[in-house]
């Protein structure tokens, strides 16, 4: 599967044409038919973070022919930065160098604030897909725009869905605890957490906040330290393979919490949680942003990602995929109003990016002056019958929500 | 060809590069003398005195934390804040040094008692508030601004520093080889009872190779700090960096001196040239780079178990500690 | 008899309970040479090695020229005057001969080009003049013997211990050798303390003898008197022999 | 009171994980003297052999133990045989080196053939726990830990009454000896190195009953093994089950009474006054 769509540009043109007239899409005012944009990617497809990397990748490999078909040419040239924040700087001054007039990555946010420096130096613009660390947009970089919501904004998002559940289905818990891994994306939800949850009334009390070791070997004790609190509603931010093991070690312990909630990390909705936990997966909750079922344009991702990715579920990589393919959608538009392939005039551009119809959940997608896109919303995500569904706000649901979250017996594996 | 103009030779071309050379090769060309540099540091501890050390992220974390929360709360530039780096670096390589010697720690031992001190600190790291924790510690960038003594300026300024502290370290590294202290080490190395005997008091020469090392390679840690504006405890303590740091010296020739510099030239470019080849090919998918890196590393180590230097420098006949 | 340089008393060692050296005290005077005699495993190099600081006595005391050196490190034993070889030869393998005599050098030098002066002259003394480039490896067993000797001598001792020397040289080698040691003693006033089975230098070079048995003194005296002595001669052949 | 017992009844039985988990590797670094530092990308791939054949054979991974353990010792002795003899007794950093490499290119290789996404084994008692008084003892980790026991016994009356045991010790303690009396020194390294392999076979199919196979476990997997190795003590079967028993009981107090993710923190400064204090481990003959 070749990751460098270096194809010649012939086959591309004609492919961006025939799409054009075969679906009838108004292909705006005939532009002059520049060279296409060219886009460089740069993901850690291997090192510690391959299974988010190549979660993003796949919406990658999906978007020139989705990004065509809206009438944006793009040329994609992908690299691997092995989750190393060396070979970000080096893997980020080769993308430019070959040309790359937009960057888009990078999901670690070390990795992401190297290669923003690169960029920040060469004057080329960076559209960050996924990267929580909120000082990567709060060090005054002007070629660097993040839609993706911080730490902050995905914790405020995701406590009032809580509350908005509550309200819901009427059933409030009595005391919550708050575990999470103890790295960059989980002490940056504490961070959050210790700061607003004071402020938003909470209708339940946080009895305590656990921070365990993504590298440990198993979380039996972390478990056992929930069940001794007490508490009957539990908050948890992890990374993806952490959350199999949380649930697997709370049936065992027959800890049946009222609901289990992360306020937007990656775990409870990765494929390899299903086929993990079977049906001790369903009920869990994530709040997060999530793609707009009902926009024609996250139709037409979906039926891309199927005919390219028949084994994969596109309900279970939307996270990853969808913010990526925004990234990208988010630089074409820009380069399509610059009506150049010119960086600085892109990035330009850029500042003033309004797009309203796009994949994922929250308003028009635009860039505050610090390149942050403050309108990201969230929605709740429920697992049912192993698959992610939103259930909040009302008018995305496809369903709705189950709260309290019923017992593990009777639920085969 | 003698050893020194081969060496004046490629420090003109390596000085007049960036007038030639790209962005990424620029970039590349960091790295390489990055770890050239902590290369030769390491190789004090183990190419001269016979110390495997596998924990000296420790020294580079230390140096960069160190620096950074100095430059970030009292303004204090990289040049300054390197002295206090250095020390506090010094400090803990003596005290990891004292504690293995007196208590006869050696060989693989010793080793892992390096891995131990390292892990411990990154974790201690993890959970200290002040410098941010695991969610890492970020030094405001000033954008378009030039100062080499607070290190903060383009990559070029960042490439002329690496290139100097890799020169001054390689000429150190040469005058302490030839110096007193440079025959008590090499003595130690291949004897120590017999060192002894022969009037080199053993725990004095070992605690000073660690302490010029551990200092050097902080040295090298204050630089990843300005280079890259972030540190997280999880990466620059992290035992693949200790990994990465005697990779060089050990392809390129143990206790040699150009060692360390022809080794983190050589896997830089096979790394990067790996990479860019399985693209051109089209079989970039994930893992197979590292495959093929491995398999080099593998055969590397098999047929030349003593280094490409001393291979290459018997080939054009130099002076083999040249 | 001179004025003594190094004196030992009561020198005691055992390991796990066997006695190696027992209560033995002997000294020697300024620019003497003692030979120390004695079947295999009657601690002479115990003996040594708590001389030179390699082990620490259990008991017992050693003095060098009126200061205790008891227990001193091997390091600080070197820089107060005793040069030592080893009995199963140590060279630094990886190093230089020259390199290997520079570091004994160094013991007595201020800076290192001193040392490598101080070196190449111990070396031409020792015959291993042509080969100082060469690395320690290559050095066949007589010339490694002789790069021990000369890396001890260039520490600057004041006593010269040595560990059977003469053991696997060809008979002109250790005549040529015994030339050397008895050489330097003559012209520099050297102090030697050698443990030899190699009679025929012990003859040569020992202006007295001493005898070790089962870690202890059993004999001492001048080589013809020791030579004769019953009590030597049973040690070597064994009682019944008689 | 009673979730004392249960960290601590917890922290046993991770504990004697551990121990499984390290017995490879106490046998391989106690006998052959090599660092053996690509141990747990071996563990790995072991787990993803099992996923493999539990996936087509249908059954339980229990089962497919001996097969798995077979084809790791097949692995071991060839690794030894031709990689890995001529550079016994080499410098330290040598043998780091090569055993580096080879950890680097099973574990990439893994992350090609397999991907990243981490492999699940679906066994029916997977969520089950015994319940012995007021404790609740997980399933999965009574049988792994038991398996733990067995086979460290099994390694003991191997090494103490079989004459292929007594002879691979003789070489740990006297090399020298060991071929002055005429043993084949190469071969019984091999079976050692083997042996080795058979059991990090075994903890591996066992591993993946309590965590699922993904290639970024490998190095976590290898300092652990080594802790566990050098505090229970050299070559000493017991040890690598008492080494990890006080490392899973340490970690589960540290983690309960202070916060968990300061668990590793304890067991590195445990490592740190052992290899100072008690370098020849808890159980170990001084060496």
């Amino acid at each position: 599967m070749t990751y460098r769509l270096r194809s010649s540009r012939r086959a591309l043109l004609q492919g961006a044409a025939a799409a054009g007239l075969a679906a009838g899409l108004p292909l705006g005012a005939a532009r002059a038919q520049g060279p296409a944009l060219k886009i460089g990617v740069i993901l850690p497809r291997s090192g510690y973070l391959a299974q988010a990397g190549q979660s993003c990748q796949r919406g990658v490999d999906i978007a020139p022919q989705v990004l065509s078909d809206l009438g944006h040419r793009v040329e994609v040239v992908s690299v691997d930065f092995e989750s190393n924040v060396d070979l970000a700087r080096t893997q980020a001054e080769k993308l430019i160098a070959d040309g790359a007039n937009v960057l888009v990555g990078a999901f670690d946010s070390g990795g992401t604030s190297a290669i923003a420096q690169v960029c920040e130096q060469k004057a080329v613009p960076l559209v960050i897909n996924v990267a929580a660390a909120p000082q990567i947009t709060e060090q005054g970089f002007k070629y660097v725009f993040r839609n993706f919501p911080t730490s902050v904004m995905l914790v405020r998002n995701g406590l009032s869905l809580m509350k908005e559940m509550f309200k819901a289905t009427n059933v409030t818990p009595k005391s919550g605890i708050f575990i999470h891994a103890n790295d960059t994306f989980g002490q940056a939800n504490r961070g959050a957490i210790d700061r607003l949850f004071p402020t938003l009334d909470m209708p339940f009390k946080l009895v305590d906040a656990i921070a365990y070791d993504p590298r440990a070997q198993d979380l039996s004790v972390e478990v056992t330290k929930c069940k001794a609190s007490g508490a009957d509603f539990v908050i948890v931010t992890t990374r993806a393979g952490d959350a199999i093991r949380l649930i697997r070690e709370m049936v065992k312990q027959r800890y049946e919490p009222k609901g289990i909630v992360s306020p937007g990390s990656p775990g409870m909705y990765d494929q390899e949680f299903y086929d993990g936990l079977g049906g001790y997966s369903d009920y869990t909750i994530t709040n997060l942003p999530w793609p707009n079922f009902n926009a024609p344009i996250t139709k037409r991702l979906g039926e891309a990602f199927a005919k390219r990715f028949p084994q994969a579920r596109f309900g279970v990589d939307a996270f990853n995929v969808g913010f990526t393919f925004e990234a990208m959608l988010v630089a074409a538009d820009a380069a399509k109003r610059a009506g150049s392939r010119d960086s600085r005039a892109i990035a330009e551009a850029l500042r003033s990016t309004d797009i309203a119809d796009h994949v994922m959940t929250g308003g028009t997608i635009s860039f505050d002056a610090k390149g942050q896109n403050n309108n990201i919303a969230s929605a709740t995500v429920q697992n049912l019958k192993k698959t992610p569904t939103v259930v909040l706000p009302r008018e995305a649901a496809q369903a709705k929500p189950v709260f309290p979250m019923p017992g593990w017996r009777g639920r085969q594996a | 060809m003698t050893a020194r103009n081969l060496l004046l030779g490629l420090l003109a071309v390596l000085i007049a590069a960036p007038a030639v050379i790209g962005a990424y090769p620029l970039a590349v060309l960091i790295l390489v003398l990055h770890y050239a540099y902590l290369g030769i540091a390491w190789n004090v501890m183990m190419g001269f005195a016979g110390l495997l050390s596998l924990g000296h992220a420790l020294y580079v974390g230390l140096g960069a934390y160190v620096a950074a929360a100095l430059y970030a709360s009292f303004g204090l530039p990289a040049l300054l804040g390197a002295i206090p780096a250095a020390i506090v670096a010094t400090l803990a390589g003596l005290g990891i040094g004292a504690l293995g010697f007196r208590f006869r720690v050696n060989g693989v031992y010793f080793a892992l008692l390096t891995i131990a001190f390292a892990e411990f600190t990154r974790i201690l790291f993890d959970h200290m508030g002040w410098t941010g924790g695991s969610s890492g510690f970020f030094l405001p960038v000033e954008h378009g601004q030039l100062n080499p003594i607070a290190l903060r300026g383009p990559p070029v300024l960042f490439y002329y520093v690496a290139l100097v502290m890799t020169a001054g370290a390689f000429v150190l590294a040469r005058s302490l080889m030839r110096s007193r202290l440079g025959y008590a080490w090499l003595a130690i190395r291949e004897d120590p009872d017999s060192a002894a005997a022969s009037g080199v008091d053993v725990f004095r020469a070992r605690m000073a190779a660690v302490a010029v090392s551990s200092a050097l390679t902080s040295l090298g840690g204050v630089f990843y700090a300005f280079y890259y504006n972030n540190m997280y405890p999880e990466q620059i303590f992290s035992m693949a960096r200790s990994i990465e740091i005697i990779l060089a010296p050990i392809i390129g020739g143990l206790g040699t001196l150009f060692g360390p510099v022809l080794g983190s030239f050589v896997l830089t470019l096979l790394g990067e040239g790996t990479t860019g080849l399985l693209e051109h090919f089209g079989w970039a998918a994930p893992g197979a780079k590292q495959v093929i890196y491995g398999l080099a590393l593998l055969v590397i180590v098999m047929v030349q178990p003593a280094g490409l230097w001393p291979w290459l420098a018997k080939r054009l006949r130099i002076g083999r500690d040249g | 008899m001179a004025e003594a340089l190094l004196t030992a008393t009561g020198l005691s060692k055992s390991f796990r309970g066997l006695k190696a050296v027992n209560g033995v005290s002997f000294s020697v005077g300024q620019g003497e040479i003692l030979a120390m005699i004695g079947p295999n495993g009657a601690g002479k190099t115990t003996c040594f090695n708590l001389i030179a600081g390699a082990m620490r006595p259990d008991a017992g005391e050693v003095r060098l020229a009126g200061q205790s050196v008891t227990g001193l490190r091997a390091d600080q034993i070197c820089r107060a005057g005793i040069g030592r070889t080893f009995q199963l030869v140590k060279p630094f393998a990886g190093l230089s001969v020259l390199d290997n005599v520079t570091v004994g050098a160094l013991n007595a030098a201020r800076h290192v080009a001193e040392a490598k002066e101080r070196a190449r002259a111990v070396l031409d003394l020792l015959d291993l003049g042509r080969k100082i480039d060469e690395p320690a490896s290559s050095l066949t067993l007589p010339d490694r013997k002789r790069l021990e000797v000369a890396r001890a001598l260039a520490t600057g001792p004041k006593l010269l211990l040595l560990d059977e020397v003469m053991a696997g040289l060809r008979p002109t080698e250790c005549d040529r050798l015994v030339e050397i040691l008895a050489g330097l003693n003559r012209r520099d006033g050297l102090t030697i303390l050698l443990i030899e089975h190699v009679m025929r230098a012990v003859m040569k070079l020992a202006q007295r003898i001493l005898v070790l048995h089962h870690g202890e003194q059993i004999a001492e005296g001048s080589p013809e008197a020791v030579v004769r002595d019953p009590a030597v001669l049973d040690s070597y052949l064994g009682e019944e022999a008689l | 009171m009673t979730v004392y017992l249960d960290i601590v009844a917890s922290g046993v039985l991770t504990g004697l994980v551990y121990g499984l988990m390290a017995l490879g590797l106490s046998v391989i670094f106690g006998v052959v003297r090599v660092v053996n530092f690509a141990h747990g990308e071996l563990t790995v791939a072991a787990m993803y052999m099992a996923w493999v054949m539990a996936g087509s054979l249908g059954v339980d991974p229990i089962l497919t133990l001996p097969l798995i353990a077979a084809a790791l010792f097949a692995i071991g002795y060839a690794l030894q045989r031709h990689l890995v003899e001529p550079f016994i007794g080499r410098p330290e950093h040598e043998q780091f080196m090569l055993l580096l490499a080879v950890s680097i290119i099973v574990l990439n290789g893994l992350l090609l053939v397999f991907g990243p996404d981490a492999r699940h084994v679906a066994v029916d008692y997977a969520y089950d726990s015994f319940e012995l008084g007021p404790m609740l003892l997980d399933t999965v980790r009574v049988y792994a830990a038991a398996a733990a026991m067995v086979l460290a016994l099994g390694l003991y009356l191997f090494f103490r009454f079989t004459d292929l045991g007594t002879a691979i010790r003789a070489c740990a303690d006297n090399l020298l000896g060991a071929q002055v009396v005429g043993l084949d020194v190469r071969r019984l390294y091999a079976l050692t190195f083997g042996l080795g392999c058979a059991l990090v076979g075994a903890s591996g199919t066992l591993m993946v009953l309590m965590r699922d196979a993904t290639p970024i476990l490998a190095v976590q997997l290898t300092l652990l093994a080594f802790i566990v190795v050098i505090i229970g003590g050299l070559g000493s079967m017991a040890g690598a089950l008492v080494g990890g028993v006080l490392i899973g009981v340490s970690e589960a107090l540290a983690g309960f009474l202070l916060m968990p993710s300061l668990k590793s923190l304890f067991s590195y400064g445990l490592l740190i006054l052992v290899l100072l204090l008690r370098p020849e481990g808890l159980m170990g003959r001084r060496a």
